[in-house]
């Protein structure tokens, strides 16, 4: 039960290599796609600055990307990936697909969000003659801001869910380790040790995801 | 076949070796094997993980890795021609064969019509089946097909009309309770502790499905490439099959016994 | 200025169609304190809505200062906005900001000094009597306290227009006095020009000195304070009016007077020049005047009022006494019992 | 019955309190229509919602018909509050639904038949006069017509106690009037018990049979309405009434007023009984009397007042006057010029 | 180019069992998911059925299950699904996860947009003496129900990518067509073909999300 081939270091590696994919592709992830969604709410019909050639652009690509299986979207970018990061495998050529991946998939959770504010909140920005940027972020960005805290706690998780597919490109990894060693090696050991570790890492973020923003609804 | 970074003049003096490894013996018996007789030569190994085989020769075409040791001369033949690239073999390597396992039916002999036989869906690995279901008379292929290629739809005869399930490889033995039969790659019958004697039918391992440690054309004649090729076939290595492959788990082409 | 011309608004859904605003034509100056008023539903929000552009009119003009709104580039809009206060009907805080932040934003906007925020915003707080809540959130207020904010942050920045749409709907009277008061200071100290919707006569008693009576998406009276409730013609004017002023007889009281026969009942006007009538009747005709009912009202500086007088005595010395009335041009009236 | 007992809340966060409401007892009889009214802040909001236990006290005991709420189930609650029909500030209406179905709402959850509803709440928006907006959403309402419709929905189940929180506040005086009118109705028709919480007076004076008056989370004074303002005790109170009843000169008449060397000026109660009064002191002493300001005004059905007379005369004839005012059991008072 | 080793009818059938896996899955999902994330917000703390015990055991099993990348998870349950579909192999037996994969993902999104309800309606719930599940039914499912769309829309389209890896368990469908032709067997016409198709899988449940959202909040 307890023989296992995966080394500590190998454990640790791809817990490290989880961090760095996970937090990195969040971040880029996230500078791309918060402002796309919001985009998508400001540009649409009706919208504060109504874009109808952007919104008719826009939506249909992010419909695009987020049409194409994982392994197919890794594959289909390759030639951009090595352009970014001068190659296509390893940890740092994951991230290039999972940024991707998870772009226009945080810019649709940032959309439903920032629907949600109150139009009362937009006219009084309107009344005061706020840019759209000054509307974007002193009235829209915090009235949905707890709204927006669990949607990105959404993307984390199903990011980190993501990350298990990096193998493909030797990314490594907690999730590749899971599926090469655990699935495909069949080391009931690291499944298991592997499976609890993301089992923490997702509870950690979710309960951080959800104090957050109950902290920014003042619940608690 | 472009943004190689590994520069000609100093291939002359290489001595790293970075290693894409898949899951699977073929990485295993590399790093178990070869990799302390090469690093006795002063090589140094690195290993890069892949779970895809597609994506360690793609890393190979770019120059990111070195050589890999987990695909048969049909395979990376169809790679080459697909995607333009220049790999080659430098050396045949020890093969484990593929087999036909009992499922739900104990005998190749209670084989009935409508049977569900699971198979990888690989390429690489659904070639081994389809050719191994072709040898125990179940069906019919197209003649001459490039087995690499086949699929369903090159089954010319299908005896028994059976329902051919292609899976993931790693898949198959954990839904043998569901199958009538499983072909299992070798490599899986070996991760999954599956006793590879209780096989119904061994394949016989054609040439072209001997795996085979493969290279960038243009690095085969480099020092280390023949380095490597030399410790698959030094004596030291002989011996080492010799000890670990009792139960003629593996298959040793004839240029390296 | 405020011009609108030949304003109209509908409203589409589904093929039906809401006229909220019908031709209305409108001009506010500089320095105004232009009260609206009307029943609900009249078009009031909609038609203060028009001014800063927050719905644009289905046809018409709108001009401010003499320019078409129409015409303007987004930022042009926006740079007239900024000059433009609102209080919204339904508040508009923001939820997820202090108070203190709620009442800051158009300064924000304006990317005023951080200090100067700090003492503009406390002095509007201090103003509107809520400076111990600026560190608390706008749904730990009451709703009366929401309003002030929604006030105080219109205030903020100084505009030289100011647009209330019911800012004191919520305020007990005292409250909307010293926010009344507030509002005439700064319409006299920077003469800037107000808009106040209400439904309440007396806040438009109080502080306007031009008013507008809407129905059912039309203007139906403007001008004067004075001379529209002074003299109000539409039958909705009437009724606004006696909301403040009560203009006949309360059922209770009408049913106790007592009907001595022979005698007659006359309402006529009561203000500065009528304090002596009684006085004078009763000395110079020896009828006997009994005062049923008075009431006195403020309109900005004026006093208007009526009184319900019971004259009783001799049939000639009665009528004496009404002619009397009628030389001092004053309003009489004589009412059944 | 409603009864508070000992009643407080208070509101933490961040380690500061703000105590809403203050030791509050209170109760309120099958029938009543009990007024509570207070400044911005007062308290009035959270004690209504403790009625329906939307907001638990902090300590003391809510009792309904004798019955500590404290003590009921979810089930026992829930039967109790569908009783109670409440009027919200805010209204809060489903902006997803039609007006219909907004005030349909309250008889679906009562499983009620289908036709029956379509009945009642058509009804209902005649009484609100809104039956053409049944099939609009809220968001294409005016602020008043949504208030009509909170108004609508509280009363479509026939509640026995209905809490109404500013219920007329974005109302004009003729709809607000014609609610109230609506109200009184069904307060005699069926006993039901209405508590409203206002800021206006004239609602008070209008309906209301009890009233409390709040400051700072206390109920500073109470009791029948004609006790209560006929008297007021507390300057808070003082201040209510004196929107209603202008207790006061107003500062323009009073800086009219033609000072005769000599005269006096004396405040005196107006009312039923003091019709005859002027005249009567005209008559029996001789003194001139100038009516400077009057006002009276309903409460229910009783009426109030006073007016301010200037006594010019002999000071002999003067002092006669006014010791025959004190015998007449009215109040009295000399002012200042 | 145009030539694959494709069938029509194994096209066909790939589109058949697509329509199958993810229609199915969000069937179910949604009967799991929708009332999961409402009892989310109704037993969180300060929620109208405040009860901790159920919250406190539900919301990690939900992270639990939101953790496993999916390979994982469909071996993990692969003894629950042969109970409930008496197979491990097959399009039924990729439903099974399928499901347990899209449940709890739908039920994080629907969370979210039902605790964008304002307060005030939940009073208005409370003061008629509404049950708990007349609230939910009568005043916070139609509240949200642009939000609950979108967020459904959202599930959709992350199912059909998930559908993608059904193939390991020989479940088909384009998306495994995709990669185990289109990918694997470098074959780029059906590649493209698969490629184009799920483009205009996901376009058409985006535009019918978005026109839906719209027409609830009654923008057009
Ligand atoms: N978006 C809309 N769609 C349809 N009708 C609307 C819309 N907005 C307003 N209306 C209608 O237009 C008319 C005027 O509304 P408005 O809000 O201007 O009234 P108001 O005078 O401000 O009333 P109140 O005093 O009640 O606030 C009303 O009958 C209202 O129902
Ligand atoms: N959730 C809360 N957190 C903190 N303080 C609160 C909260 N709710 C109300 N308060 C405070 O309690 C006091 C009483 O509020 P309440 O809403 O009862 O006043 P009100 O009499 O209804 O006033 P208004 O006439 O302005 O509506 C106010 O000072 C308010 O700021
Ligand atoms: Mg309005
Ligand atoms: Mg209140």
């Amino acid at each position: 039960m307890f023989q296992t081939t995966v080394t500590v270091d190998q454990f640790l590696q791809a817990m490290v290599d989880t961090f760095y994919m996970v937090g990195f592709s969040l971040l880029v992830g996230s500078i791309i796609g918060i402002p796309l969604g919001i985009l998508l709410v400001i540009t649409r019909p009706g919208g504060i600055i109504e874009n109808s050639v952007f919104f008719k652009m826009v939506n249909p690509v992010i419909n695009m990307v987020r049409s194409l299986p994982f392994i197919i979207l890794l594959v289909a970018i390759i030639p951009f990936t090595r352009l970014i990061v001068q190659t296509s495998i390893g940890t740092a050529a994951a991230i290039v697909p999972l940024i991707i991946y998870v772009s226009p998939f945080i810019a649709r959770l940032v959309e439903n969000s920032i629907l949600e504010v109150d139009d009362g909140i937009i006219e009084a920005a309107e009344s005061m003659g706020a840019t759209p940027m000054q509307t974007i972020w002193y009235f829209l960005v915090p009235e949905a801001m707890g709204s927006l805290i669990l949607s990105l706690t959404t993307a984390t998780i199903s990011l980190l869910s993501a990350t298990a597919m990096a193998g493909a490109v030797g990314g490594g990894g907690i999730g590749d380790l899971a599926i090469s060693y655990g699935y495909e090696r069949f080391d009931s050991f690291i499944m298991l040790v592997t499976v609890v570790v993301l089992i923490i890492f997702v509870q950690v973020i979710q309960s951080v995801g959800n104090w957050l923003a109950a902290k920014v609804r003042r619940e608690n | 076949a472009c943004g190689n970074k590994a520069s000609s003049d100093a291939d002359e003096e290489k001595t790293t070796i970075k290693v894409g490894t898949s899951p699977g013996p073929y990485s295993e018996l590399f790093i178990d094997a070869i990799k302390p007789i090469l690093e006795d030569e002063g090589y140094t190994i690195e290993t890069v993980d892949f779970t895809e085989l597609i994506q360690a020769d793609i890393a190979l075409d770019e120059g990111s890795i070195d050589l890999n040791v987990d695909q048969h001369t049909a395979y990376y033949k169809n790679f080459n021609s697909e995607k333009g690239a220049s790999l080659t073999k430098i050396t045949p390597i020890p093969t484990v064969p593929t087999g036909i396992f009992p499922g739900r039916k104990e005998s190749l002999d209670d084989i009935e019509e409508g049977d569900v036989i699971g198979i990888p869906k690989d390429p690489s690995n659904a070639a081994r089946a389809y050719a191994i279901l072709q040898k125990a008379g179940l069906i019919t292929l197209e003649e001459d097909i490039e087995l690499v290629k086949v699929t369903q739809n090159d089954i010319v005869e299908n005896k028994f009309n059976l329902d051919i399930q292609e899976m993931d490889s790693a898949q198959i033995p954990r839904a043998l309770n569901d199958l009538d039969y499983g072909v299992i790659p070798g490599s899986i019958v070996y991760s999954s502790g599956l006793d590879a004697s209780t096989s119904l039918l061994h394949e016989d391992i054609l040439k072209d499905l001997e795996l085979v440690a493969v290279v960038d054309e243009k690095n085969k004649e480099t020092k280390w490439a023949q380095a490597v090729k030399a410790a698959y076939e030094s004596d030291e290595f002989k011996a080492y099959m010799e000890e670990h492959n009792q139960d003629d788990y593996w298959f040793i082409p004839e240029e390296i016994r | 200025m405020i011009q609108l011309e030949h304003v109209s608004k509908t409203y589409k859904r589904n093929g039906t169609e809401t006229i909220a605003l019908n031709n209305v034509s409108l001009q506010i100056n500089k320095g105004d304190i232009f009260g609206v008023i009307g029943f609900s539903g009249a078009g009031k929000s909609t038609l203060i809505r028009m001014v800063n552009y927050l719905e644009k009119p289905t046809s018409g003009t709108v001009l401010i200062d003499g320019n078409d709104v129409s015409d303007y580039t987004m930022q042009e809009l926006r740079k007239t906005r900024k000059n433009i206060g609102m209080i919204f009907q339904h508040f508009n805080l923001l939820n997820s900001k202090t108070i203190f932040h709620n009442v800051a934003i158009p300064l924000i906007l304006a990317k005023t000094d951080k200090k100067v925020i700090k003492e503009r915003v406390m002095e509007l707080l201090q103003f509107v009597g809520l400076e111990e809540k600026a560190t608390n959130y706008p749904n730990e207020l009451s709703g009366g306290q929401k309003q002030r904010i929604g006030i105080a942050r219109a205030l903020a920045s100084n505009p030289s227009i100011l647009l209330c749409d019911e800012a004191t709907s919520a305020l007990d009277p005292q409250t909307t006095d010293s926010i009344l008061q507030l509002l005439q200071k700064i319409n006299q100290a920077y003469n800037i020009t107000i808009m106040i919707i209400t439904h309440e006569m007396s806040i438009i008693q109080k502080i306007c000195n031009r008013v507008a009576v809407m129905e059912k998406g039309e203007i139906i009276e403007e001008g004067n304070v004075l001379e529209v409730f002074g003299n109000p013609k539409h039958s909705s004017t009437k009724n606004f009016v006696r909301t403040v002023l009560q203009d006949e007889i309360p059922e209770n009281i009408r049913k106790k007077i007592n009907v001595i026969p022979g005698s007659r009942l006359f309402k006529i006007d009561f203000n500065d020049e009528s304090n002596e009538l009684i006085n004078d009747m009763i000395r110079n005709f020896g009828v006997t005047v009994n005062l049923i009912y008075a009431t006195m009202n403020e309109i900005k500086t004026n006093t208007i009022g009526h009184m319900v007088i019971q004259l009783i005595g001799a049939s000639a010395t009665v009528n004496q006494a009404v002619s009397f009335l009628s030389t001092k041009e004053i309003y009489v009236k004589e009412l059944a019992y």
